[in-house]
């Protein structure tokens, strides 16, 4: 009586979860989690691998792109779950191939000590100012929640636009690192003024109390991109009830607050869970208006101009 | 029967023929010596016995038993039941001397308390009790030779391979060591082949002698055959001193040798020219010699005195126990020789 | 023929465990769209920009590995020819960095040589080095090999210790007859262990070759991160398996030299007599230079990065939550690496002596195809291994499915190395003393156990130290592989590292040393008196 | 000029004390040779001497300066100048022939072609230049120990300690090789230490043997001395054969021998028990001799045979040119004897 979940979120905030809920249910969860080194593909690499004989009951990613692909290579199944009735529509996938919750936004973070409040960057397009030369940080467009951006960019922003932009930046001098961890680490030790991160990492930069904070960009502009969790279950994987018993579990409201709570300051989906002061909730900040299936695709066709944006 | 025969041995190393067609045998119980000058093969040969090293070509047979033939093995080293004390000794430094001993009784599967009798013994017979407990690299030049050799005899052996056990170890004890040999290869009538550049040792232990030059065998016989009827020079001239003159033949068994004619047989030659040869001790200071010459340098060797002695344009090394000085002159006579 | 059937035995066992992966993985990479093609490899050996990426990876490797040497060498010999304050106290200190995943150490030195670093600081300060050229520096090709030797140098530490260990002291004594110590040591003592070292820069070369976190960390464009970009961005594992090739084209070039440079001389140094084991020199000033240079050293590689570790950690209450969220990966660790590093001591003893006593024509051949493997990148072989090993039926399921894959991950990764370092100490163990036992009619395997492995004592130790550590530190196809609970502390270290408080990643850090040099001190323990013989060589 | 002065000399392994207290003195250029049974103590000593022991007690001076004194070393090993033969050779197995004779000179900071015109001079006086590329390990064992003492020689050093560098030598290219370093010895002349187990080695090369037993001195002299007035019962017995048999003096020089009463100084005793000590070859067999004796055993060992002769219900030793089979009853006379 088991269920073994693959979580590409970072393991100590989705253990906890997990425990909750082989507490609740005395269902066990064995868990196998993903390392910031590789990118957290590691285990998308082992459901591609594993394809022809799954491990895995369900996959907790930590954004909606991937499942995507786990869906085009026909590792993922549909399902409909019942209380995914409160998420609304545009954080699912209407094939019921991933569900998406609580979640996490691009975010600008800056060091305190360096750059006073009326500096501070308002909108992404700031960064290419020369104020910013060599005070930029963003990590491997390649990879992770970065990519997603960048493709999310292109979408709402055009391709030229995009291009340009992004030129812009490198002509700036921006430092590409390897995470969004790095990114995290050189504004708070001050390497660098700013740095575009996730959510997740800007805020255990400030419980870690570095001096830095917070900016959503474009607020009243194109707006950042928001990346909700999501979970899908795998096709023919050993113990599909449990699994769909752990999906219906992780999309429910208690979790959702839980990892709001967390250090890692989720976003709730829904509209009426209650969050910690320095938690917005999804309604609070504005979101680039973007279809998922599209970002993944988008990602296709643009990461051969980014490879060699980045210089690989 | 014959506990070993050797055919057409031979070995290369990179591509220089080392041994070359060696063949010999030897009866059970009997005691071959090689004899040979340093770097004619003696070693390979022996290890090419005990099956270290693969001939290139040449059968092997150990108690008629084919051991070896051209490049394919028949009997594996470990079938051979060989005892075998290595040149450069090859004790395990890892092992104290009991062990090292120990080891060859172990891999024969022999009793706990079997063993350790069979190791005192052989301690024994070298003197060597109270180093039992001592690691290799602690001992005596000549230390390690005793332990190398009692290795190689615990296990009595079907066939022995000693090549220079007693190179250092002192005369005395080399004597008595000797003696254990000879003792022991005959009460348990081990067949060994031995190696060394003691002729004192080859002749006093060996039933027959094979001479080496150059990886080819010169002459085996009995060491009275090998000392005074040689068949080539080269065998003369390496086993013992020797004098060797060019003569005339004059006619039927006469010969002119720088000291006037000598009747001695000449084996049908009447005319020509050969060598006479002969030993050192062969020859005679007496005052009523027929030949004469001038003693041009004298060594003092133990026993007796080495004299060079100049004569009728010859140079001749003769022994002698009396002490004469340098520069004076000697009637001597020749009172033996060998025409080759 | 016993001799011969284990040997061959071990070499299909490695065959079979390593090769049928790989050679999957590579099979792909041929094999597209239904037929065979090049089209992956195509470009890698035709592109002007791959070319440079290769140079760029060999810049790497190749300056890690000396690096690496002129930091293992003299530490090694210090601790082996002479005797001085805290020794063995450095001794131990000293595989910390091999311990660390090089990650770490990376992001450790790019936090005290980064801008706001204090070493940067301070070096601007005082050597007025402008802050910009320091850190420029550490995110540079040489700052990635700089981290990496440090990472790798106590590999050849070890390695040349104990190599020194066996160089009897009569080769040394009848040298320093007419030659000064610093002659005797160039022109003897040196080249009789060149091997070892030539072969502990070899690993440490190919090591940094396929290393992949320090790179990735730095953002250097070479061969392990075009691997990954095709991995994680394209999700184009063929394109990814074919960027491996150059790392084994590189791998065997430098093997075959390495074969040639040593062949026809013989290093048999064991068994020789002498006024003791191996020499030690007392003179005052050696041993104050020991003390000096392996002072700064460890300053250098264990106090300046791992200060920050140490004064992170605030209250003992991490500790706890550290081992909480590490105690199942500690023990996995302890018990996996000490199988994994007895295997390999295993397997390597006997593939090392296949490849340097034996007779057999192919043996070349057999060294160098055991070693390529060393080159094949951990995400390869890890797939690899998934492809092979993830099936239904209930042998896979049993091996895929229990800690067992991972015992496989780790002979394919590391038999190389173990049977490398084998095969080198080999080389000073003399013929003569097999071929004495032998005649005393003693079966191989009896010869084996009294003499071979006894006298192998140092090399044994060697590996088995290095095996341990280095099955400790596997994350790439560990991470792969493992079943669910079958997490390592590197893993359990990794998976929380990203965004979680720095204190406890820290003590993560710590408990992963900890437990390393636990077992490691211990092995010194035991290895003193199991093999209660003492050889003197 | 002393070149070696040895002092009261003491070495201790593991509590047994290996040499107790040997002194000796060499003058430059001559030679001295060590003889003693396995494990006296010889290669310690010269191990110590060489610097590569540390004395527990003693001085050793080099030269009249003061090398060691007790545990504390003045000298280092490399001021000493010493040329080494060592009696496991330690040859550098990764280096080849050339460049195993080579490092002593590099380190001496030779020349490269000075260098080359040294090495194969003394390839040369080996005959070995066939082998300066070979390894050691690919040679024979005598080639190997020649290349052991080409390395001593060919810095030419102030002091050469040669152990046992003939041991696997045959003896003709022995001869030549003594020669040789007797030639160079005299000619640089060079000090030497030479320990050794072939007599004839050491009494050809020595000026002076030093007759050691368990760690000490017996007897130091002349060849000449050594052999004929040994004056310890170890010495008569260790070098070379001899016959020692108890006596009984019956009045001043007059001796009662198993074959009746002899003339013979006994240094002023009139009375008690003495030894006679006398050489095999000092005694003769011949018909009119006033001893007879019947033959128990015959060895043949070339030159000459070894009788044993029990007589007088004494067993002695002699050696005789002529054959006479076991058994026979046979006649001799003593021609020299000595009294311990
Ligand atoms: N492994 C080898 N490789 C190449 N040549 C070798 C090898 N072993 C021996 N030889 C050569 O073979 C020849 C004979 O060697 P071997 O050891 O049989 O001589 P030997 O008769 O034992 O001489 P010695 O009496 O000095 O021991 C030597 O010239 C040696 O150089
Ligand atoms: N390192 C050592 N440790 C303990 N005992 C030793 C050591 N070296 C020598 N010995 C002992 O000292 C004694 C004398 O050794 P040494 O080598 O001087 O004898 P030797 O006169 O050279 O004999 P040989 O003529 O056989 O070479 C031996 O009994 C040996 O056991
Ligand atoms: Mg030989
Ligand atoms: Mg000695």
């Amino acid at each position: 009586n088991e269920v073994v979940v693959y979580s590409s979120e970072d393991k100590i905030f989705s253990e906890p979860v997990l425990k909750a809920f082989e507490k609740k249910t005395g269902i066990a969860v064995r868990a196998i989690y993903d390392t910031e080194e590789a990118k957290s593909t590691g285990l998308l690499h082992r459901l591609l691998a594993e394809r022809e004989n799954p491990q895995a009951d369900v996959f907790w990613c930590g954004d909606p792109v991937r499942p995507a692909l786990l869906e085009t290579k026909g590792v993922t199944t549909s399902y409909y779950s019942p209380i995914a009735k409160e998420i609304p529509e545009n954080y699912k996938d209407e094939g019921g191939h991933w569900t998406g919750f609580s979640a996490r936004a691009r975010v600008i973070l800056y060091n305190t000590d360096l750059v006073s409040m009326d500096e501070k960057p308002l909108s992404i397009f700031d960064l290419v100012k020369p104020e910013w030369r060599n005070q930029v940080a963003i990590a491997n467009p390649l990879f992770g929640t970065t990519a997603l951006h960048m493709a999310a960019l292109f979408i709402v922003s055009g391709d030229e636009e995009a291009k340009k932009f992004l030129n812009d930046l490198k002509r700036n001098g921006i430092k590409i690192v390897s995470s969004n961890g790095e990114v995290k680490r050189l504004v708070s030790r001050g390497e660098v003024k700013a740095g575009i991160t996730d959510t997740d990492d800007a805020n255990v930069a400030i419980l870690d109390n570095y001096p830095v904070k917070i900016v959503f960009p474009d607020k009243d502009g194109i707006g950042t991109l928001i990346m909700p969790n999501t979970v899908c279950l795998i096709k023919n994987g050993p113990n599909q009830e449990n699994g769909k018993k752990l999906i219906d579990y992780l999309l429910s409201r208690e979790v959702e607050k839980k990892l709001a709570w967390d250090m890692c300051a989720q976003m709730p989906l829904r509209y009426d869970v209650e969050t910690p002061a320095h938690v917005f909730s999804i309604n609070a900040i504005t979101g680039m208006n973007v279809d998922y299936h599209n970002v993944a695709k988008k990602m296709e066709e643009i990461n051969g101009f980014l490879k060699q944006w980045a210089g690989f | 029967m014959k506990s070993l025969q050797v055919k057409q041995l031979v070995k290369t190393f990179d591509k220089k023929e080392i041994v070359k067609g060696i063949s010999f045998e030897i009866e059970k119980g009997q005691l071959l010596t090689l004899l040979g000058p340093s770097g004619c093969g003696k070693t390979t040969t022996l290890r090419m016995i005990a099956g270290i090293e693969i001939p290139d070509r040449g059968e092997i047979l150990i108690d008629e038993k084919l051991a070896s033939s051209d490049k394919k093995i028949y009997i594996s080293q470990k079938e051979r039941h060989i005892g075998m004390v290595f040149q450069d000794l090859a004790l395990w430094p890892h092992m104290t001397v009991y062990e090292n001993i120990e080891f060859g009784l172990k891999s024969n599967g022999i009793r706990r308390d079997e063993r350790r009798k069979k190791i005192e013994e052989v301690l024994q017979c070298i003197n060597m009790q109270k180093y039992a407990r001592a690691y290799p690299q602690t001992l005596s030049g000549g230390q390690k030779q005793l332990v190398a050799i009692a290795r190689s005899i615990v296990t009595r052996p079907r066939l022995l391979l000693m090549d220079e056990p007693l190179s250092n170890i002192d005369v005395k004890l080399r004597q008595d060591i000797r003696q254990e040999i000879k003792r022991i290869q005959q009460e348990t009538n081990i067949t060994t082949l031995y190696v060394t550049h003691d002729q004192e040792d080859a002749f006093f232990l060996s039933n027959r002698i094979a001479v080496i030059n150059e990886g080819k065998i010169e002459q085996i016989g009995s060491p009275e055959e090998i000392y005074f009827s040689p068949e080539s020079l080269f065998v003369a001239q390496f086993v013992g001193e020797s004098n060797c003159i060019d003569v005339k033949i004059t006619g039927k068994d006469r010969l002119l040798t720088p000291w006037g004619g000598y009747v001695h047989p000449t084996n049908k030659l009447t005319t020509g020219t050969a060598k006479i040869f002969f030993r050192p001790h062969q020859v005679k200071i007496d005052p009523d010699g027929r030949c004469e010459g001038k003693i041009v340098k004298r060594d003092f060797m133990g026993e007796w005195f080495r004299y060079h002695v100049s004569s009728s344009g010859v140079e001749i090394v003769l022994y002698d126990e009396n002490n004469y000085d340098v520069g004076k002159y000697v009637k001597f006579s020749i009172n033996k020789m060998v025409t080759i | 023929m016993q001799k011969n059937l284990t040997l061959i035995f071990f070499l299909a066992l490695f065959s079979c465990i390593a090769f049928f992966p790989i050679a999957w993985m590579f099979g792909g990479s041929l094999y597209e769209g239904g037929s065979i093609s090049f089209v992956y490899y195509h470009d890698i050996f035709l592109t002007k920009k791959y070319a440079d990426i290769i140079s760029r990876s060999l810049i790497l490797a190749s300056v890690a590995a000396i690096f690496a040497v002129l930091m293992g060498v003299p530490a090694g010999f210090f601790l082996a020819k002479t005797n001085f304050f805290l020794k063995n106290f450095y001794k131990l200190c000293f595989f910390i960095p091999l311990i660390i995943p090089p990650y770490t150490i990376g992001i450790a030195w790019t936090n005290i040589l980064g801008k706001a670093g204090f070493l940067n600081q301070f070096l601007s300060h005082y050597l007025f080095l402008p802050p910009q050229s320091v850190s420029a520096f550490i995110y540079s090709i040489y700052g990635a090999s700089f981290i990496l030797s440090m990472n790798l140098f106590p590999l050849i530490m070890i390695m040349t210790e104990y190599a020194l260990k066996n160089v009897p002291s009569s080769l040394e004594e009848s040298g320093l007859i007419s030659g000064s110590f610093f002659q005797v040591m160039k022109g003897i003592t040196l080249p009789l262990i060149s091997p070892v070292i030539f072969s502990g820069m070899m690993i440490a070369f190919v090591f940094s070759l396929s290393e992949f976190g320090v790179p990735s960390l730095l953002q250097l464009n070479v061969l392990t991160t075009q691997i990954f970009t095709q991995f994680s961005a394209f999700y184009n594992e063929k394109a990814a398996t074919a960027l491996a090739f150059p790392l084994i084209m590189i791998t065997i070039i430098i093997f075959a030299s390495e074969q040639c440079k040593m062949r026809g001389k013989s290093f048999e140094i064991l068994g020789k007599s002498g006024s003791q084991a191996f020499m030690e020199y007392h003179f005052t000033w050696l041993r104050v230079s020991g003390l000096v240079f392996c002072t700064v050293l460890f300053l250098i590689v264990i106090i300046l990065p791992f200060c920050s570790l140490l004064i992170s950690i605030d209250t003992f209450k991490v500790y706890r939550d550290a081992f909480a969220l590490a105690k199942n990966g500690i023990v996995n660790s302890v018990v996996f690496g000490g199988i994994g590093a007895s295997i390999l001591t295993v397997v390597g003893f006997f593939l090392g002596y296949a490849t340097e006593k034996t007779r057999w024509r192919l043996k070349e051949g057999i060294s160098t195809f055991v070693w390529i493997f060393f080159a094949v990148p951990a995400t390869v072989a890890g797939i690899g291994l998934i492809k092979l090993w993830n099936r239904p039926h209930g042998a896979f399921q049993f091996i895929y499915g229990t800690f067992g894959i991972i015992l496989i991950g780790y002979i394919i990764r590391f038999v190389p190395l173990s049977s490398r370092i084998m095969a080198n100490f080999f080389r000073q163990i003399p013929q003569s003393m097999e071929e004495a036992g032998a005649v005393t009619g003693a079966s191989w395997f009896r010869i084996t156990g009294n003499i071979l492995a006894p006298l192998q004592k140092n090399g044994i130790i060697a590996t088995w130290i290095i095996s341990f550590i280095f099955c400790i530190g596997e994350l790439g196809t560990t991470l792969l592989v493992y079943p669910p609970g079958h997490e390592t502390l590197p893993i359990a270290l990794f998976t929380v590292m990203a965004n979680s408080p720095e204190n406890i990643v820290s003590a993560l850090t710590l408990l992963l040393i900890g437990m390393t040099l636990l077992p490691v001190g211990i092995f010194f323990l035991i290895s003193k008196y199991a093999f209660a013989k003492k050889i003197t060589p």
